[in-house]
């Protein structure tokens, strides 16, 4: 637990952080990122609370179960859209050209567009919930742990 | 569930299995609109992942499904009273699926991942029982030798793609030049693979990992040390194939097998720890198979010594792969039981447990007279076969072989002797036989010892020689991957 | 001899490494068979802009399957690891 | 071979890298430090990876808004980025097993903590 | 090759299991041929030690410790070595693997230039 200044500023900067996380995540088929960057973005997000508030208040709001959760829907997103190119192949890019996330872009540079990428945005987004819960999970299991052991000694 | 769905997998594995003898290699382009599609269309070089099965993965994945299942089996009751039984589960499927991954991919940077998922999930089931204060010493050692192993792959593999911008076997293995970075590499990947597989003298960690782990994920982490053997086999024989050096790189997998089973077997005798006195075993019949290969691996250029006695030895180190699996598994399992039990690792506090655990009594002989390499055991086929063909390429490593099968068959006797033979002791006066499920996954484990006992040439036939096959037939992985001649 | 054997087999295996920077291809122009065929074929096979997601989730796809079943795994293991302790608390 | 950085720079530090983490993994006997020489090992690899890719003058192989020019090649951006996420996982579940180590032998030293040995 | 002799010579596991079978009807045959007076939980089953007292059962069982110790007595010198080299610190590990990635990258080195 950390002085109010520090409290203040965490609870003020944690949107922030999650809309960047949440931008980087989107946009991983036309910028720079992806689910693997916006997702650790996230976990950062998570960690700054656990430094601001403590480990302990954040687990009252912030279950390891529920983030288990997370993953594991993360996991099942990518896996079945994996498993929906199976028509052709495991891993086959069925949505390019279909309605949804198909259109082709230009070929060379061109200024971007959000509707491209086939099945490639959805699969940043399961594998963005895997990374974000993992590492969130990862840290406050860790954080209380060690807090805890220190109450004891 | 668990169980249903490895049975599953080794349902689906079998089937493979006989769809891949009849019709030879199988290819998967992951990916691709078409799974032959190894190579994009007007291009010279593969870009997507390839999974690659031929007769030597699929070998390995029988054993892995196999012994997978018994594990399941038996940590049915083995866990019952544990907390967390759903998170063991779900890193023992995770464990089964890293295997998979390693022994069926035809991709280096692919085998790193799964090396590692396997690696991770290994070392958290070691550090299962965490109210033991051995558990996370043995858990922080497997998975510090593993990361280093496993880094260390990952640099051959930078060196690999620095040169040929490939990274996969087959292609690689097409155009390798054998320059002095590929040696560098070869060296990184051999000796990375023989930390992982426990070869002396990289094999402490061993012994402190297999004996702490709960007895189902020892079993599993055998044969995920396995895996990492088919993974240096793969790098000898199809990455690197008949280049000049293989002479040399096989006599040094020789030696090292020489210094495995030798070192392995005296520091076995010399245990009291029942779980390492087998780990130790473990590391000693290891060395028998590096034996076997690596005399194949030195005969590999000359085609007269490679059909006379070269094929035979690489059959019987192969062969040996899968026994090892079985009667370790087994053994292994005996001591997890005689551990549910009597609650103690220690023989030198066991004693008379024959009158009350009859089943494991039974299952504890037939494991321990097939490891020792007694005629009618399957043991003894395999160990024939490496006799017989190693004789004619040099007599003194048979003979060493030799002795370190006696020494097998003394430790053997002497962990029988001081754990199930004498007076019941006083306080093993509770003491009951295990419960079925456990009996069961022994039973499957036996009954295949049983079986390839009694039919030790189908099983060379069937299965071991065409992996050797597979493994000598560069040619055939390759154009597997770039199509026509290869 | 504890540090003797790091000392020598140390600087053997630096030398080696060493050796493997010089031996290599001179740093910014690599061989490229593989990538130019990725860089060129992006926008039209996966309908991505960025190459590089375009690798992660398309090309090498499986990669990123067993990456993200490792975080799981670790996620599973670390809270398994720490599973008795939270259990006492209670 | 000659413009640009002569050499192999990049190269000469991946070996100074990797070379300093075998350095501290072998002889550091705190497990804290050695998980550190790991994490530095791991980096090391990964710079390797990510210097392969470089192309002299290249831009990032992304379209959107891109410069006219080469691109870097993206395939070892995309390894760089499975084996960091891999060295976490690893490094988490290292340093949750040092904590476990700690609580039973309250020691991390890798001498002092050890249990097992011969 | 000689897979093939696997089924065929004296090895073969089924002429062994023959050889097992006979065995063991023969013990069946001696067995029968054994006292019948014989009862259990008599005198009969008591352990005779020259009419001493016959230990405890903690006492008359030869611990796993003392097995084979004439072995380990004459390789004394090669324990005491092998012991002294697990030392089981993870850090040594790392050394081996380093040691004996030097040793044969040397090997291999110099296999290439000779």
């Amino acid at each position: 637990m950390m002085s109010k200044i520090v409290r203040t500023m965490a609870s003020f900067l944690i949107l922030f952080v999650l809309i960047y996380g949440l931008y980087i995540i989107m946009h991983g088929h036309s910028t720079p990122g992806g689910g693997f960057q916006g997702g650790a973005v996230v976990a950062s997000g998570v960690a700054l609370l656990i430094v601001a508030f403590g480990s302990h208040s954040i687990h009252r709001s912030l279950l390891e179960r529920r983030l288990s959760i997370l993953i594991s829907i993360g996991l099942l997103i990518f896996i079945g859209l994996a498993f929906g190119g199976m028509a052709k192949t495991f891993f086959y890019n069925f949505l390019v050209g279909s309605p949804i996330f198909g259109h082709i872009p230009p070929s060379g540079p061109n200024p971007g567009e959000m509707s491209s990428g086939g099945v490639i945005p959805i699969m940043d987004i399961g594998v963005g919930l895997n990374v974000a819960g993992g590492l969130s999970a990862i840290l406050l299991v860790m954080a209380l742990a060690t807090t805890v052991m220190e109450v004891e000694e | 569930m668990v169980v249903a769905s490895l049975a599953f997998v080794e349902f689906l594995v079998i089937i493979l299995a006989r769809d891949i003898y009849l019709n030879g290699l199988h290819i998967y382009t992951l990916g691709a609109s078409s799974p032959d599609l190894t190579i994009p269309e007007n291009y010279i070089v593969p870009v997507r992942i390839i999974l690659e099965v031929d007769s030597m993965s699929i070998f390995m994945a029988i054993i892995s499904a196999t012994v997978s299942l018994a594990a399941a089996i038996y940590s049915l009751s083995f866990m019952k009273g544990e907390t967390g039984q759903n998170r063991f589960y779900t890193l023992l499927l995770l464990l089964v699926a890293g295997m998979f991954g390693m022994v069926l991919t035809g991709d280096l940077f692919n085998l790193f991942v799964f090396l590692e998922i396997a690696s991770i999930a290994g070392a958290a089931l070691t550090a299962f029982r965490t109210k033991f204060a051995d558990t996370a010493e043995g858990g922080l050692k497997y998975i510090v030798i593993s990361t280093v192993a496993a880094l260390m792959v990952l640099f051959a593999i930078g060196i690999f793609y620095a040169q040929y911008n490939l990274i996969n076997i087959g292609a690689l293995a097409h155009v390798m030049q054998y320059t002095m970075l590929d040696k560098i590499a070869l060296v990184l990947l051999a000796i990375a693979f023989m930390m992982k597989l426990a070869s002396v003298p990289l094999h402490m960690w061993c012994p402190d990992t297999y004996s702490v782990a709960p007895a189902s994920i020892t079993i599993m982490l055998v044969v995920a040390s396995y895996a990492c053997l088919y993974a240096l086999f793969r790098t000898c024989f199809t990455l690197y194939g008949v280049s000049p050096d293989m002479v040399t790189v096989g006599w040094i997998v020789i030696t090292l097998g020489m210094l495995t089973m030798f070192v392995g077997v005296t520091m076995a005798v010399f245990q009291t720890d029942i779980k390492r006195l087998m780990a130790y075993h473990c590391i000693s019949q290891t060395g028998y198979m590096l034996l076997g290969i690596g005399v194949g691996l030195a005969v590999l250029n000359r085609p007269e010594a490679l059909n006379t006695y070269g094929i035979a030895a690489m059959d019987g180190g192969i062969f040996h792969i899968i026994n090892n699996a079985l009667y370790k598994g087994l053994l292994f399992l005996t001591a997890g039981a005689l551990f549910y039990r009597t609650g103690t690792r220690d023989l030198n506090r066991m004693g008379g447990l024959a009158h009350k655990m009859k089943w494991t009594t039974i299952f504890y002989i037939i494991g321990a007279l097939s490891i020792s390499g007694i005629p009618p055991f399957n043991g003894f086929a395999s160990k024939l076969l490496i006799y017989e063909s190693v004789y004619r390429f040099n007599p003194i490593l048979a003979i060493v072989a030799m002795i370190t099968s006696i020494l097998t068959l003394a430790s053997f006797t002497k962990a029988f002797y001081s754990a199930f033979m004498g007076a019941e002791l006083p306080e093993y006066q509770e003491v009951k036989e295990v419960p079925k499920s456990m009996i069961a996954g022994m039973a499957i484990l036996a009954a295949g010892i049983i079986f390839f006992s009694l039919f030790p040439g189908l099983v060379v036939e069937r299965l071991a020689h065409p992996a050797t096959e597979a493994l000598i037939n560069q040619g055939a992985y390759i154009s597997g991957i770039m199509g026509g001649g290869g | 001899m504890r540090k003797i054997a790091i000392a020598v087999s140390l600087s053997i295996f630096i030398g080696f490494l060493i050796a493997t920077a010089f031996l290599i291809h001179p740093f910014g122009y690599p061989p490229s068979e593989m990538d130019d065929y990725i860089i060129e074929n992006t926008q039209s096979e996966t309908g991505a802009n960025n190459a590089v997601t375009a690798v992660i989730f398309d090309y090498r796809g499986f990669d990123t399957l067993g990456e993200a079943t490792i975080l799981f795994t670790a996620v599973t293991g670390v809270v398994m690891l720490f599973r008795a302790k939270k259990k006492r608390e209670k | 071979m000659t413009q640009g950085i002569p050499f192999n720079v990049p190269f000469l530090a991946v070996a100074a890298l990797i070379g300093i983490a075998f350095y501290i993994i072998v002889s550091q006997r705190n497990l804290i430090k050695l998980v550190m020489g790991l994490s530095i090992l791991a980096s090391g690899v990964n710079l390797f990876l990510i210097t392969l890719g470089y192309r002299e003058g290249g831009v990032a192989p992304i379209y959107t808004h891109a410069p006219a020019g080469i691109m870097v090649l993206p395939v070892p951006q995309a390894l760089t980025l499975t084996s960091i996420v891999i060295a976490v996982a690893c490094l988490a579940l290292m340093l949750s097993m040092v904590v476990h180590i700690y609580r039973h032998t309250g020691s991390t030293d890798s001498e002092k903590s050890r249990i097992m040995k011969g | 090759m000689s897979i093939s002799g696997l089924s065929y010579s004296p090895w073969s596991p089924i002429f062994w299991l023959l050889a097992s079978v006979v065995v063991m009807i023969m013990a069946y045959f001696f067995r029968r041929r054994g006292q019948k007076k014989y009862k259990k939980d008599t005198e009969q089953t008591k352990i005779f030690l020259c009419g001493e007292e016959v230990p405890e059962a903690k006492q008359r069982h030869i611990r796993a410790h003392n097995v084979y110790w004439g072995f380990f007595e004459t390789m004394k010198e090669y324990y005491d070595a092998n012991i002294k080299a697990h030392t089981g610190i993870i850090n040594d590990y790392i050394i081996w693997f380093l040691v004996l990635i030097a040793i044969s990258a040397i090997i291999l080195f110099i296999v290439g230039i000779v």
